[in-house]
């Protein structure tokens, strides 16, 4: 049974007092008008009608869902982390040790020499990053116009440097499923400001030729732009300062398991080589003799966000890193690495590319990926990403991640199995065990309603 | 084994499940003998060395975090400018932090994610009535991203030729920093028109308005704190040039102000975490509304009501062709994670609120400011405000004594506030420091004479 | 599906090491094993096999199941209440202090004199003022046998007199539901040490009679205990020591909604009339000149917690208290009161006695009140406390409490009736839309499987 | 109307959701004109005045309550003696406070509630791993109060004609004073053993056990934190005698101590709240263990496993005609409500820490107190431990100066022990305070010389 809209339960108009003028006020206001008890129960009820990670697997490809440790949450609900941004240097140095500390682990990870904590996402990173290219290549009075980035990669890239001003040079994959090393030496030129990849990549294979890469690129005098996505298969094993790559992002909501909160918030923190470090947006924390400092620099670039990101989400992040370590960081990539790699071998779905990390791209052969994934529903698991990258015929992106048990995914390859294994009608039909059955997608979009405004005109 | 327990520091990943009999029957079934050998990383680029972090336990963890905290000196605040604080009730606490909103990814299995998807729905809703505009997305970064995105949606959606954007001259510096940024790639500019007395110089907009307009913006409350009086008369001057007009504001002001969209209002933007998010060091929920033409044009998420196999109704994101995922290059947006958990506690708060705590709570903003600044303006050497506006949470203080240092004693005594210049300060309240009022009052008292 | 036991999951046996020679250690210990995200998972599945206050109306007679306002978990949770109960007085001001208050508050709403905090539970409230009442006796030189008692009493109110080495006296009750006085005076004795009473009684009516009850037992030297059991039908209009009772516990996980917690923990604190008040258990609060002390007194009775009681909710208890004030704390009962009565009328059930309060005996009929109130699972509610009190057959004992909406009301009527009038195949089925399908109870009795090592032996 | 919003004080319940309009409906179908028509109180008895209580605000009463705890002093507690601290891990509380655990009641309804029934389930499975008897019930409130049920369980389930209720000489006062409160009614008589070292004296108790002992109860570790080594012993002097043998001690505790059955034990009571509570003014959670063959005779609420109609394995309260609210005054016990949400906490710190963190943690409660002790006894002036027994978590120093004067000096150095006699302090470590150990050293050797 579904739950009624809290409007539909409760709704009141209201009036403006008399604190204003008449002139400055609207007429009136109806929105909900519920007391405690019923807003409990709505949300609570609503809360039963979502799937989480404690619900179960949640293996979608290059979103890396991993479990979010409660500690985490208990760390950033310290009251005394809740202070204002425009508070004195002085007056928050906890607030200021602790972004220092996340900055310095971070490029420590990355195998970068600095770090902005200020993209409040993985995408505003992408933004931040190639906005520093842009400011390099400008203070140089080099005047680059194209990103060159693999069909295979996130969506983001491609719009992210549409928004940045450039023209998107798309790379073909080779055979391989890795660059094509022809294909990028014949796309790079002058203009070309950078290149953005990740690595592993969407289907989870190392870029092998990565050093090649990388002097294909600095030659023609661009940058490396590494997309953190997938950094949770190098924990410790590799670094993208390591690799070549000049700027990178992380996604601190996948690596690092901060919540996701159903679509958001995330933190997109910005490593870049010392040489672009005067880019990276204003202000930095710096460790001074005199205490934590907020630092700034004349070539920055201006700013991803009205203050200074998303600051709950980073404090979970470094109290994450911290409380993995070394030894957990590793681990966490090894068993990531692992788990993808037993759940393919499991499942009788193929696998076109390999050797991969921690992530694959299963092929449902002749049925539709979409059915595939709505029939997994009915078996009681979150399926993988469908469809995409394009590069593989009806692409199942399978992520498990470090954090089920062998049990947990022999029982996510039983639901693939099944899932496969039913006929088409099933499938298409699928899910019917759901709160909701299939939902009309088509209708959503041809005759959009988007507010319950919108549903009162019916 | 590489079991962890909690109250240990853990040799491995205390969040991976893995006996070393696991580990071994699997590496066994993939037909290597350990982790090493599924790396498919060349030598000259492998990192053996290690990053020097040491793991600490669940104990430790929080007693070095709330140690590293405390560092922060205890003052209360009476901070604003863009970042504002009221009193998120507990049970806005213990509803969003349920795990299946906090640990539950975007909604692209609509089947099994309802729950999340109806509360954005009632959020969209919440700022379509708030608005008054029949578009809302269910949320972009912060105020600053999403009055970017307007600029740029302005750029799809208006034929004008212009390429000028304009801002007050007043705007947070911030905010025009991620404008600017924003605009850069489309080649528009960003352009100040000035203010008189804290809110805009209509005549002003009037003259710098022309055919090189695009976009123009107007903020109620203004970041010094002044109720904007005259916004239908810009809406006017920019829809008679063709340009869009976009308004910032946030749902509290919302709840009692002029409705955006009477006054004629294309777009709104603004923080929409002064529902929901507490002091935060500046994170934000950024509120998107927009007019119906320009939905195929919107950037970010949209849910839409529809019908499951069933007949019931149904909740789902949609419109997706806009988005990034699907469109890349040209998506309406980069935007992919948003705030959507942010969004969900700020629908909460607004509904522990309900119709009539909003509107009781705005008027709050509006009679706590004028009776703090009339406190203020009864101590020699200060005037308060020095603005002759209604003024909505916060407004600009006159000083005698150079505003640096009275700010600096005010820190002794316990108290945050602005400096905006070398003799004025500027003061926020709200719900969540009106208690300390009396005494903010009292430690001015001794500083500023 | 059900949730499979931990130790189904992942179960190991282990050695303890080497800190102790082994003639001190077991063998070996074999427990369930889980990491943290396996915990997570098995506890979230568990819940969502579980009813709440937050799921819907929870209407049990006799157990008041408010609404638990989660700032109260906020308020208690302060790391300044987690203090050790062996810590100097002087060190723990704040805790001594709210302890305090909470007294002066419980005092002040039972219209008693000196109230004692340390009952972890009401049938523990009912021990300490059993005792309390024992410890007067014994002290005059008085030693009574009996402890009288109406049938329609809460059992607890007879096993605690028994648990005190009294003989129980069962009085019935009059054909308007209420003491039968008549009954009362042939049994009241120079052996009466207390009579127990609820009011308003078990089934919501007020015991018009009180004050001629109290003489009663008062000239016979007898004193009166009043059960807090349905204090919340009550605040704000009528106190128990205006009433002449000289003991009284409170319930505060009913009246002042501390969360029951699935059977605990509660608290029972007990107030006493002066002149008992050196007979309640040590230590107890007192505010001087040099702040929060705890007292003892030399004719105390023996204590009934090892330490002081149940802190936390107690913690809680007083934050609602606080929170309600006067009018949220009258208008909790006007609003209680006045919904059961909104409730008996929208339902087809037959209510045998009134006028009542905050709670009324429907009666099922001809139905078995068990089967109906199975049968209302599968309209989404959960049923009221069924056959009892004995005085209404096929009795329906139901509470909603203050936080039902008029709707929300309005939907347990309709469950009531579709009960009501489904078959009595239908019922006796019932439920079937539940987690768990009718349970075999006689079953449960007879073959006892009380872990799970029980069920390794099947 | 009284709709009180949360940022409000509110005029009436804010927990009360009724508007206007719905109360004057939902009179007139009841058929009078106000609430206070409904009660049907005699004047003379009706309260008309006010309890003189505000109400607060949200924020007003954590303002408050948070100012009035913070004049506690922030004290590092080395303090133990029946109420102890592990460290509880975050999970725990995240799962625990879920809102269908904490508000939920009893489980009466059992098809709706097997989620907490289960966790129940699981909770008595491991007491019965832990003490290798058959038998657990699902709380009582405390350690004492289940001892107090143990020595009744005893006069109901034993032949023999004692009335003795035999413990050791050291036994908490404040247990040994709910033990007699609960004895009282049964007519019998609490007696006291002589102790040696921390530990009981067997030949002692070997002369004490005779023809009027109903009860012999033994503690380890003893409230001097010594792990008694004659169990077995005093095992066989009960059975011999047919007096029913009670051993009290803890979750942690019997990880890795000797299982009580092997010892002999009939019941086994104790403090499970070692698991799952922090530092809680002496809250508690009663273990109660025994042998199958009391189970008709056993105190509190027991779940057992069954099925359901589709055979399905659930579970159930069972064996409820023990209890009082069928039986009545012939029940086994007057518990109702009991602990069953700490109980669910403590299961969930036992999967937390699974079964290799359990025996981990109580292998350092013997380590850590070892080191300490040897560390204190280092220090001039000192002596650590005082008895010659292996311990667990505490011990008993011995001093030169008086013992008051050195707790004294510890509290102003930030530190809480015990003092137990003129020249007897008591120190309690786990793994909640180890972290500070070093820094007790250091006070003590300020303040020990």
């Amino acid at each position: 049974e579904n739950e009624p809209l809290l409007t539909e339960k409760r709704s009141d108009t209201v009036e403006p007092g008399d604190a204003l003028p008449d002139d400055l006020t609207r007429d009136d206001l109806t929105l909900p008008n519920p007391e405690e008890p019923e807003v409990a129960r709505h949300y609570t009820r609503l809360s039963q009608m979502n799937w989480s990670i404690e619900s179960g697997p949640y293996p979608l490809g290059s979103c890396t869902m991993k479990y979010n440790p409660p500690v985490t949450e208990d760390v950033a609900a310290d009251p005394n982390a809740a202070v204002h941004p425009d508070r004195s240097a002085d007056s928050i140095q906890g607030t200021l040790g602790l972004l220092a500390g996340l900055q310095d682990y971070l490029a420590r990870i990355g195998g970068m020499d600095a770090v902005s904590l200020q993209p409040p996402a993985g995408a505003a990173g992408e933004f931040t990053g190639i906005a520093v290219a842009r400011a390099y290549h400008r203070a140089n009075g080099d005047d680059r116009s194209e990103v060159l980035i693999p069909s295979s990669a996130h969506g983001t890239n491609f719009a992210t440097a549409a928004l940045a001003g450039y023209d998107v040079v798309e790379l073909p994959s080779a055979e391989d499923g890795r660059v094509d090393m022809e294909a990028l030496e014949a796309a790079v030129s002058e203009d070309t400001a950078a290149l953005m990849l990740t690595n592993p990549n969407t289907v989870g294979l190392f870029e092998r030729d990565i050093e090649a890469v990388a002097d294909v690129v600095h030659d023609a005098g661009g940058l490396l732009y590494y997309d953190g996505a997938n950094l949770n298969a190098l924990l410790g094993r590799a670094r993208p300062g390591d690799m070549g790559f000049d700027i990178m992002h992380y996604n601190v909501h996948k690596t690092f398991a901060t919540p996701h909160g159903g679509g958001g918030p995330g933190a997109g923190p910005v490593g870049v080589v010392d040489e672009l470090a005067p880019y990276l947006p204003n202000p930095r924390v710096e460790e001074t003799d005199s205490g934590y400092e907020l630092v700034e620099s004349d070539e920055a670039i201006e700013n991803v966000h009205g203050f200074q990101g998303n600051w709950l989400v980073l404090v979970k992040a470094y109290a994450y890193i911290a409380r993995l370590g070394d030894a957990g960081l590793r681990d966490a990539s090894a068993k990531a690495v692992l788990n993808a790699n037993y759940l393919a071998e499991q499942i009788d779905l193929d696998v076109p590319y390999g050797p991969f990390h921690h992530e694959f791209a299963a092929t449902a052969g002749d049925a539709a990926a979409a059915d595939v994934a709505k029939r997994m529903l009915d078996f009681g698991v979150h399926p993988p990403t469908t469809n995409w990258p394009e590069m593989v015929p009806e692409a199942m992106l399978t992520e498990p991640t470090e954090i089920e048990s062998k049990q947990s995914l022999d029982d996510l390859a039983a639901a693939f199995d099944a899932a496969l294994g039913s006929s088409e009608e099933e499938r298409h039909e699928a899910p019917s065990r759901t709160t909701a059955k299939r939902i009309d997608q088509t209708t959503a979009a041809r005759d959009p309603r988007l507010s319950w405004q919108s549903l009162d005109e019916e | 084994m590489s079991h962890g327990s909690p109250h240990q520091g853990g040799n491995g990943s205390p969040y991976a499940p893995h006996t070393d009999a696991e580990t071994a029957a699997m590496l066994d079934a993939v037909g290597v003998d350990d982790e090493a050998a599924l790396f498919d990383i060349p030598e000259p680029v492998a990192f053996d060395g290690e990053f020097s972090i040491e793991p600490r336990s669940e104990q430790e963890l929080r007693r070095e975090f709330s140690n590293l905290l405390a560092e922060n000196d205890d003052l209360t605040e009476f901070l604003g400018r863009g970042h504002y604080e009221h009193y998120v009730p507990s049970v806005v606490d213990s509803l969003s932090q349920r795990s299946e909103f906090l640990t539950s990814y975007t909604q692209y299995q609509p089947e099994i994610t309802q729950g999340f998807l109806q509360a954005l729905f009632e959020y969209q809703s919440m700022l379509v009535e708030l608005t008054g505009l029949e578009i809302a997305n269910c949320s972009m970064y912060d105020a600053a991203t999403a009055l970017g995105e307007a600029a740029l949606l302005a750029e799809r959606v208006r034929s004008v030729d212009g390429d000028v954007v304009l801002v007050p001259d007043i705007l947070r510096e911030g905010k025009r920093s991620v404008l600017e940024n924003y605009v850069d790639g489309a080649d528009l500019r960003v352009e100040s028109y000035p203010t008189e007395g804290g809110t805009a110089d209509v005549d002003a907009i009037d003259d710098a308005v022309g055919e090189d307009t695009l976009f123009v913006y107007a903020e109620t409350p203004t970041v010094r704190g002044c109720i904007e009086p005259n916004l239908a008369e810009i809406g006017g001057i920019a829809d008679e040039s063709g340009a869009l007009f976009c308004l910032g504001s946030d749902p509290v002001a919302l709840s009692i102000l002029e409705e955006p969209a009477s006054v004629g209002a294309d777009v709104v933007v603004g923080e929409a975490g002064v529902l929901g998010l507490p002091a935060a060091y500046g994170m934000g929920l950024g509120m998107f509304a927009c007019k119906e033409e320009f939905l195929r044009q919107v950037p970010g998420r949209l849910v839409g009501a529809s019908e499951d196999a069933d007949g019931t109704r149904a909740y789902t994101l949609t419109l997706q062709t806009r988005e990034q995922h699907i469109r890349k290059q040209r998506a309406t947006s980069n935007i992919c994670t948003n705030q959507a958990w942010v969004a969900l506690r700020a629908a909460m708060h607004a509904a522990s609120l309900g119709a009539d705590g909003l509107v009781d709570l705005a008027e709050d903003c509006v009679t706590l400011a004028r009776d703090l600044a009339s406190d203020l303006d009864d101590i020699t050497g200060l005037r308060a405000p020095v603005d002759d506006r209604h003024h909505f949470r916060e407004f600009v203080v006159g000083t005698d004594q150079p505003a640096a240092a009275i700010a600096d004693d005010l820190e002794e005594e316990g108290f945050a506030v602005h400096v905006i210049g070398d003799h004025r300060l500027q003061v926020c309240i709200t719900d969540a420091n009106a208690h300390a009022a009396d005494d903010l009052v009292a430690a001015f008292e001794e500083v500023a004479a």
